[in-house]
């Protein structure tokens, strides 16, 4: 009980903090901030090195696609909306895709659904790898980062092999894949497997026995799980609290039901378990991807489907590197959807990460923050932190004893 | 399956449950919605709010409060009036529902009482026009606000 | 005698400041990607430096929305002179598939000028090395002029 | 007299240090992308090599923003005066024979100042600066400096217990047998480490965390002011590496016998360079295999673990003489 009354006047604060700031020991924290290579608005209040109070403002990056969404037609909306976010893009031409295909009863080849696997455990493995590095990278290890990303850059490159690019794959289409895999791709990618694998193990021996990055990140982020749990976060934040739960698990999708992942939890609820949770999904992974190339069944990649959709309302969900990535869509019958609604992981675990904030000192924000492996991008679609300068430091403190809210809309028109 | 959902819920009036593969939607009053909520997590012992969607369907503004439980998802539907578009907030038992309901409020112009973000943009910029109407609404021209805001 | 030396160290002293206006990331990762071991711009001379005052060049990727545009336009205030402006991938050349969405300003150069654009969705780490080289080429044609 | 207008001019002394500096730093920025598997700066010069003399000659020529809010004398003078601080430090290392350009009896306390003061005009930069990024880092920058004082001046003990004097030419005197590293490695750890507090490197570049707190007291700099910071924080690295080279690897002697003067000199300038080079390099790897620690952890690390060592050291020093 009493956990709950904490709980709910931490959130209070919170939210109070939203309309109203405290000019004292304010710290912003971007939107264009070192540590943040995206926007977004973090505003902090410190007693000393200590954190009272995180107060976010998200919206920089809001760019307004579920409306774009509305004004295309189905197969347009699919490459808009793995433009939502650059790092997690074939999860949402998936969740996107899939949402459809509920809708309209065809069935996706099972040639197919091998082929979706592969290409989201490949960019779960880009995305687990460059998080890590980035780590490397807020926690002032800039070796541990620059080996890192230069391992990613073989997953990279098996992408490019089978799809064509980089980043937007542009590869799910509904009721299948766009092409099929190339030849000789067996070869390669247990060559780059290999390689990863080996390179996996050796990043695991550093995170867990190298001193600086054990000093930053063991027992850091701490938060209750029974208090976290309300606040709805997903994917490996949720699983570090030790709740085994995984979309790729409970709600099957792709080939996931006939290669099942071995969910991985942790008790620690920390960031340094947050590591090794994302460190050994990636080693699953690996393992998930060579058992479907080696058991991948020949066939069609698609079906052939009428231009038009269904009348009904579709959810899907699927398990994006950072957790559950929902999508809605509502049809009703034409060519173009009516509505989509899209809730990026990011969303729910953001509310979990200022709260583990708190408590903590200036130099543990970085890593806790984005120990969550934020995505402002993807929350932005619809939804980080401030690097003003020591000018208008004054300013705005004047402004904030003056005015609070008014500051607040005042400071986005912007005072030089 | 139904009947024994239905059963949970026999403290409220004109509510409807029908399932459809792993959707279950339950559409209740517009003031039913906390109560409809608190059985849901209370009784049934589901936690995990993935999303609050609003749709606007011309007259009306659907909000549907989708939740998630082992291999189901739990929709709460309910649809309120466009003219006066309010209803209660459901942060006092999700917590966690308070960005949801922030976006839908910046999004569709729903009002949620007792979310303390109802007096702030979550995601739209502060130079949005406050006489247009929120941009998922449908009588909302892009190239009007686009215009308005000074893009163009 | 000091144009060439002048000229010269500008060349090959590029300083970055990254900027995120509302982008996808998947510019900023491939930027970010050309710092690192496969691509490594910094054998031009180039490097990320934190704070803008240190800087030369702007690198701005995306869609510019309406609450980065200011921002963006006082921290290209705050670069001193000269600063040159690199518009990123598809979304800060001109809008890319984000044109005509309800808080997006078709590319950066209608909020600040633009020196050099990278096109792309987004551009490969090659092609941020090629911009990068043409910046260099401008900047010896710049001052010889 | 011209004799040694010139040696503190030109050879070897500002200039030379100058030199020497921007070489550290291309040294610095090779290894490092060396051990991250890069190539590091290739194109300014051969191999990179004057790429931090394009750097300085950039920042020279461009423009220099004044903050609003700044101390304006502070910020425009400052910077030439923090610059002047190792560039005097270096005068007293000796670099040709047994004495620097400068040198007189308590050298090293004129030392310990020129340390201290570094710090302190380090703060009063950013503080004249203003800034709430800068004041937080100097917040770090001086919490950091009280808990590595303690360890500075005991690793530095050693060597004057060793040879019973302050004086650098007499410790370099003392050397010619045997250097004292020998005599006491764990004062020359605790000095590698201290001294990597002093550069703010890793694992203790905390008053200058990019990804925290953007560049520390150095965010509101620009243009001239930033190409002298810049320089002399280069100035800072070879200042320590040359000390560490007077103090325990035996300044620039090296064990061979030549009587001609000029041979001599030239094969100490030798001497002196590859020492001071190696124990840059060893900073170097050093700082590159570290993470960043907290301030409180650095705090406790360097009063709970080097303070002790150093005191360790001088126990065994003094049971053994």
């Amino acid at each position: 009980m009493s956990r709950d009354d904490s709980l709910e006047k931490s959130l209070k604060e919170t939210t109070a903090g939203l309309i109203q700031y405290s000019p004292e020991g304010l710290v912003p924290f971007g939107p264009v901030h070192p540590a943040l290579k995206e926007p977004e608005y973090f505003k902090i209040i410190l007693e000393g090195e200590k954190i009272v109070q995180v107060i976010p403002r998200i919206g920089y990056a809001h760019r307004g696609i579920e409306r774009a969404v509305q004004e295309r037609t189905w197969i347009q909306a699919i490459y808009l909306v793995e433009r939502i976010c650059g790092i997690c893009s074939f999860s949402h031409s998936l969740a996107f895709v899939q949402t459809v295909e509920s809708l309209t009863e065809y069935e996706v080849p099972r040639r197919a659904r091998y082929i979706r696997l592969i290409i989201a455990e490949l960019e779960r493995i880009h995305s687990h790898l460059l998080w890590l590095g980035l780590v490397g990278y807020w926690t002032g290890f800039d070796t541990l980062f620059m080996w890192i990303w230069r391992d990613r850059e073989r997953v990279l490159d098996l992408i490019e092999l089978i799809t064509g690019n980089r980043i937007h794959k542009s590869y799910a289409t509904i009721t299948g894949v766009r092409r099929d895999l190339p030849e000789n791709i067996e070869r390669h990618i247990q060559d780059a497997m290999r390689y990863l694998t080996e390179r996996v193990n050796f990043y695991k021996m550093v995170v867990n026995s190298e001193a600086t990055i054990l000093t930053r990140t063991k027992g850091i982020g701490w938060i209750s799980p029974d208090v976290a749990v309300k606040l709805c976060p997903v994917g490996p934040l949720l699983r570090c609290m030790g709740f085994k739960r995984d979309v790729r698990v409970d709600d099957p999708y792709a080939a996931y039901d006939e290669i099942v992942p071995d969910v991985k939890t942790s008790t620690d609820s920390d960031v340094l378990s947050l590591i090794n949770i994302r460190l050994a999904e990636v080693e699953d992974s690996i393992r998930m991807i060579l058992e479907a190339i080696t058991g991948i069944p020949t066939g069609p990649i698609k079906t052939t489907i009428p231009r038009t959709v269904p009348r009904g309302d579709g959810m899907g969900h699927v398990e994006a590197p950072r957790g559950e990535l929902f999508y809605f869509v509502r049809s009703e019958g034409g060519n173009r959807p009516v509505r989509v609604k899209i809730r990026t992981p990011t969303l729910a675990n953001i509310l979990t990460a200022t709260e583990m904030l708190k408590g903590h000192t200036l130099a543990d924000v970085p890593v806790v923050l984005t120990g969550m492996d934020p995505c402002f991008g993807c929350m932005d679609r619809l939804t980080v932190i401030d690097l003003d300068k020591g000018k208008e430091w004054q300013i705005t403190g004047e402004q904030l004893r003056k005015y609070g809210i008014e500051w607040y809309k005042r400071n986005g028109v912007g005072e030089k | 399956m139904t009947e024994s959902l239905l059963s949970k819920f026999d403290e409220l009036k004109n509510i409807k449950i029908s399932k459809e593969r792993n959707k279950i939607i339950i559409e209740a009053e517009p003031d039913d919605i906390v109560k409809t909520c608190r059985i849901i997590t209370n009784k049934l012992g589901i936690h995990h709010l993935v999303t609050i969607t609003g749709v606007d369907e011309g007259e009306k503004i659907c909000i549907i409060y989708h939740f998630w439980s082992e291999k189901n998802f739990i929709n709460v539907l309910t649809k309120i009036e466009k003219t006066s578009p309010r209803i209660s907030s459901i942060t006092s038992i999700v917590p966690g529902a308070i960005f949801y309901e922030a976006e839908i409020h910046d999004m569709l112009g729903v009002f949620f009482e007792g979310n303390p973000m109802m007096n702030s943009h979550l995601l739209l910029p502060d130079t949005y026009p406050l006489d247009m109407p929120p941009p998922l609404r449908k009588e909302a021209n892009i190239e009007e606000i686009r215009r308005r805001m000074n893009l163009e | 005698m000091k144009l060439k030396i002048r000229s010269w160290a500008r060349k090959n002293s590029l300083w970055l400041f990254h900027v995120n206006a509302a982008s996808c990331n998947g510019c900023d990762i491939e930027f970010v990607a050309s710092l690192t071991p496969k691509y490594d711009i910094e054998r031009l001379g180039a490097q990320l430096v934190p704070s803008p005052k240190h800087a030369d060049v702007l690198v701005v990727t995306g869609t510019v929305n309406p609450l980065m545009r200011e921002r963006l336009k006082r921290i290209y205030e705050q670069i001193p002179e000269p600063r040159y402006v690199i518009a990123l991938g598809a979304c800060a050349g001109g809008g890319g598939v984000m044109r005509g969405c309800y808080n997006v300003s078709h590319g950066v150069d209608k909020v600040i000028p633009v020196d050099l654009y990278i096109p792309g969705c987004p551009p490969r780490p090659e092609a941020i090395i090629y911009g990068l080289k043409k910046l260099q080429d401008k900047i010896i044609g710049e001052i010889h002029d | 007299m011209m004799t040694w207008i010139f040696q503190l001019l030109v050879f070897p002394g500002l200039t030379f240090f100058v030199w020497i500096a921007f070489a550290f730093e291309w040294l610095e920025r090779k290894t490092a992308a060396k051990i991250q598997s890069r190539v590091g700066p290739l194109t300014a010069g051969p191999k990179g090599l004057f790429q931090p003399v394009a750097d300085y000659f950039k920042l020279i020529f461009k423009e220099e923003i004044v903050p609003r809010y700044s101390d304006k004398f502070v910020f425009l003078y400052g910077p030439p005066l923090y610059f002047s601080v190792p560039t005097i430090g270096a005068a007293f290392i000796p670099v040709l024979g047994m004495t620097g350009v400068l040198s007189h009896t308590y050298d090293l306390l004129f030392i310990l100042f020129i340390l201290a003061f570094s710090v302190l005009m380090a703060s009063i930069l950013g503080y004249a600066a203003g800034g709430r990024y800068a004041t937080i880092s100097i917040g770090r920058l001086v919490l950091q400096y009280t808990s590595y004082e303690v360890p500075l001046i005991l690793s530095i003990l050693a060597p004057v217990m060793l040879s019973r004097s302050l004086s650098l030419s007499k410790i370099v005197e003392s050397q010619t047998n045997l250097w004292y590293v020998f005599y006491a490695p764990i004062s020359f750890a605790v000095f590698l480490i201290v001294s990597l507090a002093e550069l703010e490197k890793p694992p203790f570049d905390i008053p200058s965390a990019k990804t925290e707190i953007v560049a520390g007291w150095m965010t509101e700099f620009s243009g001239r002011a930033l190409a002298y910071i810049k320089l002399t924080k280069n100035l800072n690295y070879v200042f320590l590496s040359a000390l560490a080279t007077t103090l325990y690897l035996g300044g620039p002697l090296l064990p061979i016998n030549i009587q001609d003067d000029f041979i001599r000199s030239a094969v100490n300038l030798a001497g002196f360079l590859l020492k001071t080079f190696s124990v840059g390099f060893l900073i170097f790897v050093i700082k590159s295999a570290l993470a960043r620690i907290k301030i409180e952890q650095a705090t406790s690390l360097l009063w709970t673990i080097t303070t002790p060592l150093s005191f360790l050291q001088l126990l065994i020093i003094i049971i053994l003489r």
